[in-house]
């Protein structure tokens, strides 16, 4: 048992320095590609998490759901939009408050948030709330949802609740992935059968074409900005009005 | 230290959202943006675990929370894409710093 | 009979009928091109003759009648719709419905040949709709509703002619102007709501109880919150009746069509601030302070607007000044408790300057849209019936003796005598007035004209109104004065027992006179006596060409010289400091508004990032906040 | 502790209050099956398709009342296993939302057609985005609120940038996106520490638990009021968190800046004040906040719209100020207030919608919604101008329109709730003051103006969609006739309210409606 506890608090830190540095990387990382990748380590940092927190089923959903799923769309988008302009263009770097701020913002922020829900006066378990750790073991035994997560990890109990409590939330889901779907065909299909007549509406660059290549697209962004600035000013002229 | 408990989980959760808040507020790159927020959603998500676990075993409503987070959060992300793909046919470009036609 | 008296709200309900027919009429192009006329005139003359009837089975002790019905439920505050009628309101519906007919009848002459003829008469239907549902309403709530649908039918009035852009900015700078002074209003209901919230035994706000709610308010708040509240309702009449310093909008509003002017700005529309202060006395009277800053306010307005009306050289803008000066009159008339004073000038005020203001479409529209004075002159020979109805106005409201003006306005000028330097106020403003008056009197129908068209006289349908109106304005004050053995029309209107002596004051009356009898003289000496050098005379002696052109240079000179160093200085003063003071306050804010709205939007700058650092940092900015005040 | 038996079988637990949530979903699925077999999508095709979602709306719309009058609610019931609740208060958003709804269709349909060739998806995510309103207007659970606030949020991204093709419109979705994916970010956030205090997702059971709470300064609960203030304020788009309305207003398709302005607006309404009272009724500090959002929406909302030159931004701006309005009734918190507030909500759904009406038919008659562009619209389109212009009075509040009753309820419920209140009214005065400055200009304009070089193209024989003139005729009707007999709807609301007050943890013994 003493083992156990022990591999659990090394497991906590490891998966923990792995979440934070895999997030560090997303944001930090010069190439996209990568970020996305560290991203995968930090959401299967979580899964671990996820498991040392008595939900092995919601580990499960993770890694099935972000750790693939999300990942693999994420990557396509890297891959339609192309790779190369999301180098920062090297040399032309942002103004300083572009980071400061958003800087000074965040540690604000996070400073706020550990004081006030870390501060030593009030914890979360004051009301009624029941604190495992201070709850003798056979006593937790006990409780329902720890019974559901020893007998199969969760997995009666939480397809129980999805169909029973939670039927409402769990149906409207469904529809909700239903409109996010027709949304993300609308959005993303390039021509619809219906629009052939009119075809692409012009546009000074239409780079459809060379989207998947990444090439076109390259020269907006690299080297100085003052070549994107003058394509801005001709998209400017075409824009839609409605 | 080495006594794992809620508030570590909290102290976590709380760096990772205000990494994901860092970088939704200073990435130039939107996919690298919508990535920013998954990352604040799992930060939620890992919330809600932690706090079903050490709060209330009762029932698994915390865990059936984040499965919705993660369904929806899902949905999100891949409409977000969808948009993002759509305003790259017009603009070549997922630079943020473009975005920004519609002001004043 | 009783059907008559239980059944006077229909009276506005005619307008809004003839309103309704002429909208779908025309809409459905069912309703031929000129018929407007017949069919709003119509409605007005069956509010008149329901009015006259009502005023004969009404008597003989001419009793109040209040009715009400519940309205709107919100909460627990009920709000009511009914009638209420008494001596002021019945001198209103009388007012309002003559003089309305006679100018609508006018309009069909002076607006026959303008494309938007119907919809000119279905924007006067709408006004006499509005205007009568104000004159009746029962309670202070109802009376505001019709107050704004009364300001809202104005600026569609204004700004009737879209073709001068002076006239748009005009109609918005009129109702941007009420709106502050119904700012100020609707916080006073507001306040005195909160004041007497459970108070009220009957209908919500309604006039019949205001006495009591006004005791129970002052109960409430002290005499300082009370006197507060007081002022903040003065500053719907403030705007309304355009007094001093809300009122810069009245002479900008002379760009709508001249008869809006004679119904809307002269005779109507501006009176109902004043009557918003009969309505409202019982709060008013107990507030001394109150009372005080009413009666300046009224007179600092006669005097200044009297000074700038001098200087004015197109006729409808010397018109509107006029007008202000006269309100001010009645205002300060409120203020120093002269109740029935103020209204005896109210009505013979509504006659004559409507009148004048016909006249002076008569003769714009006689001289072809021309509204210079300087450009006119002579217009006697050419237009005798509205140049004899113009002297009859202009004796009327100089207040020559036997005239309608001598009465109520020297009425006010004696019950002043108590405050020596409102007094002394009012009897120069009365000099002031005549001079001023007889000076558009002369410029415009004496001399030689001046202009290049060829001045005729109005059509028969727009002279009759004129012969129509000066009757009224040259006796009804006599008529009502109690001189004649007839009852005097404090015997109509009066409010309680009365706080000062009423009634003509001779002695009063004739230093007030021979102030404007000096006014007059010295308009003579200016612009009447060049008729003595004929023009004949000036031709068939045309060597000393040079010296008469110098003669008439000299008595220019002289007038120069007397305006220069006793008049224009200070009318000079009095529109500056109307033009750039009071107009570059409202300016200001207005700019400053405008900048601010400027600065936060360069917040907007399109970057969503931007947007979400501003996000957080508020949700920061408001922990901090929480975090001092818990 | 609970019990997997305790859970009854579906026929218990009063689904049949949720059939017009039944019509909508099922008519949503047969417009999309109708959409996707049937491939050819002539003009008269998706006329039909619209026709069949506004019936939609209305068999859904009559189901609602329907069951409304069939079991009146006396007291709140409870149905889905308590996921959501049912009470007049629920009645009355998801009769709005519906109304809302229903107008969007109608008033979209020839601007779309004007706009894209994919035209009947169109119909399907509104119906789906006010699906989601409805259930988030009377959600009982944090889970719900949270599904349901997804689903009217994630079609709402999808609506903006319906017009694909338009940068605006790709760009303005985008923003939303983001900006509403921080606001779910920081509202989840916020939820998860309220089940963190509570250990559940109940709305009874959270109250319950927070009672403990009352009076304590718990710097957790300040994070969770700021952060679902937040998240809140920013579907409400109450400064300083609207900054992404202009620009998605701007950019997205007239339609859907209604239907965001109108019908999100309300549902965000709905579930503030449903939390409010029912989670949160004994916490002081909210007054506070909404205070300062009041007075900041109001001023930045009507000072910067003094300074917008496109139609669509300044509404949005205009939207704001309503907003701040709308606050000042949650600051005060009495049921008097809280009642006038939903009476301003229904008001201002039918000006706002009339208003963006007017500008759809506006912008479809001429392809531009610059504000220039309306001079002289009375001589070629005069009511269309009569319409727009009661919409106008109606929000700038001149009597008569119904937007001035509700200004005037709303205020003297605040300025009777004490004198501290009075100044929040004074503030909002002058601003609805101020307002009058740039809505009586585009009647101005409209009325007085010379006909701009647009408008003079106007041909006279230029069709107008009979289901826009219709419903903008209904807006304005109904803009007019809720002026004069507001009383029955005001009622309503009071009931409303009431029931609100009913559901409260009883500990607190209504101390807040014993405020006044």
């Amino acid at each position: 048992m003493e083992n156990l506890t022990l591999l659990n608090q090394i497991s906590f830190w490891l998966f923990a320095i792995m979440m934070i540095g895999g997030a560090l990387g997303v944001v930090f990382h010069k190439s996209i590609v990568y970020s996305a990748l560290l991203l995968l380590v930090t959401f299967l940092s979580i899964a671990g998490l996820f498991v040392l927190l008595n939900a092995p089923f919601i580990a499960a959903a993770q890694i099935l759901v972000y750790g693939v799923g999300l990942t693999i769309v994420l990557i396509f988008g890297i891959m339609l939009t192309g790779d190369k302009p999301f180098v920062d263009p090297v040399g032309q770097e942002r103004p300083k408050r572009y980071w400061l701020i958003p800087g000074v913002i965040a540690f604000a922020f996070m400073g706020f948030l550990l004081w006030s829900l870390l501060s030593p006066n009030y914890n979360f378990t004051a009301v009624n709330g029941l604190f495992l750790e201070r709850v003798q073991p056979s006593i937790a035994e006990t409780l329902p949802g720890v019974q559901a997560i020893i007998a199969d990890g969760g997995v009666t109990h939480i397809g129980l609740l999805l169909f029973s409590k939670y039927l409402l939330p769990f149906e409207l889901a469904s529809v909700l992935l239903l409109l996010a779907m027709i949304g993300a065909i609308i959005l993303s299909k390039r021509q619809f059968p219906e629009e052939e007549a009119e075809g692409e509406p012009h546009v000074s660059q239409d780079l459809d074409g060379g989207a998947m290549e990444g090439k076109s697209c390259c020269s907006l962004n690299e080297g100085n900005g003052n070549l994107a600035s003058e394509n801005f000013d001709s998209e400017k002229e075409t824009l839609g009005v409605h | 230290m080495f006594n794992i408990g809620l508030y570590h989980y909290i102290a976590l959760t709380t760096i990772l959202f205000s990494i994901g808040l860092y970088g939704v507020l200073s990435s130039r790159n939107a996919i690298r943006l919508l990535m920013c927020i998954e990352l604040m959603l799992n930060a939620v998500n890992i919330n809600l675990v932690a706090f079903n676990n050490y709060v209330n075993m009762n029932d698994l409503s915390g865990q059936i929370f984040s499965i919705f987070i993660l369904t929806v959060s899902a949905a999100e992300a891949s409409v977000g894409l969808a948009i993002l793909i759509a305003l790259y046919r017009r603009r070549s470009t997922a630079d943020m710093e473009r975005f920004n036609l519609l002001k004043w | 009979m009783t059907e008559l008296i239980q059944n006077i709200w229909l009276i506005p309900i005619y307008p809004l009928i003839a309103f309704a027919i002429i909208v779908l009429g025309r809409w459905s192009k069912i309703l031929p091109q000129k018929s407007g006329a017949a069919l709003v005139v119509g409605s007005t003359f069956l509010g008149l003759v329901h009015t006259l009837l009502f005023l004969s089975a009404w008597g003989p002790h001419y009793e109040p009648i209040s009715v009400s019905a519940p309205w709107l439920h919100a909460g627990s505050l009920t709000l009511s719709m009914g009638y209420y009628i008494d001596a002021a309101g019945m001198l209103m519906l009388l007012i309002v419905t003559s003089v309305s007919l006679l100018i609508q009848i006018y309009t069909h002459g002076y607006m026959y040949h303008d494309p938007g003829y119907s919809r000119f008469y279905a924007y006067l239907a709408l006004f006499n709709f509005s205007m009568l549902s104000l004159v009746l309403s029962s309670n202070l709530f109802q009376m505001y509703v019709f107050w704004e649908m009364v300001g809202v039918s104005s600026y569609l009035l204004i700004g009737f002619w879209f073709t001068r852009p002076s006239a748009a900015a005009a109609a918005t700078k009129a109702f941007l102007m009420n709106r502050i002074g119904d700012f100020g209003l609707l916080t006073g209901i507001l306040v005195l709501l909160y004041f007497t919230w459970n108070w009220w035994p009957g209908p919500v706000l309604s006039f019949t109880d205001m006495s009591g709610a006004a005791q129970v308010a002052l109960h409430a708040a002290g005499p300082v919150g009370f006197t507060i509240m007081a002022l903040l309702i003065f500053m719907g009449p403030v705007a309304k009746s355009a007094q001093i310093p809300l009122h810069t909008w009245l002479p900008d509003a002379m760009e709508g069509p001249t008869p809006i002017s004679a119904l809307i700005h002269a005779a109507t529309m501006v009176a109902a601030g004043v009557f918003l202060i009969a309505r409202m006395y019982p709060v008013f009277t107990i507030s001394p302070v109150a009372m005080t800053v009413i009666a300046w306010v009224g007179g600092i307005t006669a005097f200044v607007a009297a000074t700038i009306a001098i200087t004015q050289v197109d006729i409808k803008k010397a018109l509107a000044y006029s007008t202000m000066s006269q309100l001010g009159y009645m205002v300060m008339a409120m203020g120093i408790g002269a109740y029935a004073a103020g209204l005896f000038h109210l009505m013979t005020h509504a006659f004559f300057k409507a009148m004048l203001f016909l006249c002076s479409g008569s003769v714009i529209h006689g001289c072809h849209d021309e509204q210079d004075m300087r450009k006119m002159g002579g217009l006697w020979k050419h237009m005798p019936i509205t140049a004899a109805t113009y002297l009859v106005g202009t004796i009327a409201i100089t207040g020559v003796l036997p005239f309608s003006g001598f009465w109520s306005k020297d009425e006010i000028i004696g019950a002043s005598i108590s405050q020596p330097l409102l007094f002394a106020i009012g009897v120069v403003t009365a000099g002031l007035t005549a001079f001023y008056m007889f000076r558009t009197y002369f410029m415009t129908f004496h001399g030689e004209y001046r202009g290049h068209s060829h001045p005729h006289e109005s059509p028969k349908v727009m002279w009759i109104p004129l012969v129509a109106l000066a009757i009224p304005s040259a006796l009804i004050g006599f008529a009502l004065s109690g001189q004649l053995g007839l009852p005097s029309f404090e015997h109509f209107v009066h409010y309680g027992v009365s706080l000062v002596e009423n009634g003509p004051n001779f002695a009063v009356m004739g230093l007030s006179m021979s102030f404007a009898i000096g006014g007059y003289v010295l308009a003579w000496l200016m612009y009447g006596s060049p008729k003595l050098i004929s023009p004949e005379r000036l031709k068939t002696t045309f060597s000393p060409l040079y010296e008469l052109l110098w003669n008439k240079w000299y008595f220019d000179n002289a007038y120069f010289w007397i305006a220069k160093n006793v008049y224009l200085p200070f009318a000079a003063l009095s529109a500056w400091f109307d033009r750039t003071i009071i107009d570059g306050i409202v300016g200001l804010t207005a700019s400053t508004v405008n900048a601010s709205g400027g600065a936060l939007r360069t917040l907007q700058n399109g970057r969503v990032q931007s947007y979400l650092m501003i996000f957080f940092g508020a949700i920061l900015t408001l922990a901090i906040v929480l975090m001092w005040i818990v | 502790m609970f019990d997997l038996s305790s859970l009854t079988v579906m026929s218990q637990q009063n689904l049949f209050y949720l059939l017009p949530e039944g019509i909508l979903t099922l008519g949503l699925l047969v417009v999309l099956c109708l959409t996707i077999f049937n491939p050819k999508k002539t003009s008269e095709e998706n006329y039909a398709l619209m026709q069949v979602s506004l019936i939609t709306v209305l068999l859904a719309l009559s189901a609602l009342a329907w069951t409304f009058l069939r079991v009146p609610v006396i007291t709140p019931q409870k149905a889905a296993y308590s996921s959501i609740t049912i009470d007049m208060f629920g009645y009355l958003m998801r009769m709005l939302i519906l109304l809302g709804a229903g107008v969007t269709i109608a008033i979209s349909h020839r601007f779309l057609e004007k706009n894209t060739r994919i035209v009947s998806d169109f119909y399907v995510l509104i119906m789906g985005a006010s699906l989601g309103g409805m259930l988030l207007a009377s959600s009982n659970d944090l889970i719900m609120v949270f599904v349901a606030l997804e689903t009217l949020s994630i079609t709402s991204y999808i609506l903006a940038g319906y017009f694909r093709r338009t940068i605006k419109s790709a760009e303005a979705s985008l923003k939303y996106l983001i900006y509403g994916g921080m606001g779910t970010a920081v509202f989840l956030f916020g939820l998860s520490l309220v089940y963190g205090l509570a250990g559940s997702t109940n709305f009874q059971d959270i109250g319950i638990a927070l009672v403990h709470y009352h009076g304590v300064v718990h710097p957790t609960l300040i994070v969770i009021m700021l952060m679902i203030v937040a998240a809140l304020g920013f579907k409400l788009s109450a400064a300083p968190f609207h900054m992404w309305a202009p620009d998605v207003y701007e950019g997205a398709p007239t339609p859907v800046s209604a239907f965001l302005s109108v019908v999100s607006k309300t549902a965000a309404f709905a579930i503030t004040i449903r939390m409010l009272l029912i989670l949160f009724s004994g916490f002081a500090e909210w007054a506070v906040i909404w205070g300062i959002l009041a007075v900041l929406s109001m001023i930045i909302g009507n000072f910067v719209a003094l300074k917008q030159h496109n139609a669509k931004r300044l509404l949005a701006y205009s939207t704001v100020a309503h907003a701040g309005y709308m606050l000042l009734g949650l600051v005060v918190g009495t049921s008097v207030s809280v009642s006038s507030l939903l009476f301003y909500l229904v008001t201002y759904l039918f000006m706002n919608l009339g208003a963006f009406a007017a500008v759809i038919a506006f912008s479809t008659l001429t392809q531009t919604d610059e504000i220039t562009a309306f001079s002289g619209l009375v001589q070629k389109r005069p009511w269309l101008t009569f319409g727009f212009s009661i919409c106008l009075l109606s929000l700038t509040g001149i009597p008569i329109t119904a937007g001035f009753f509700a200004k005037f309820f709303l205020f003297q419920s605040v300025a009777l709730a004490g004198p501290v209140y009075i100044w929040l009214v004074i503030i909002a005065l002058l601003n609805s003051t101020i307002s009058m400055a740039y809505y009586l200009n585009i009647i101005r304009l409209m009325v007085v103006k010379e006909p701009s070089a647009e408008v003079e193209a106007i041909s006279d024989s230029a069709p107008t969609s009979s289901a826009l003139s219709t419903a903008l005729s209904f807006c304005v009707f109904a803009t007019l006739l809720l002026g004069i007999f507001a009383s029955p709807f005001y009622q309503f609301t009071t009931l409303s309210v009431q029931q609100l007050a009913q559901q409260r943890p009883m500990v607190i013994s209504q101390a807040i409606f014993q405020k006044k």
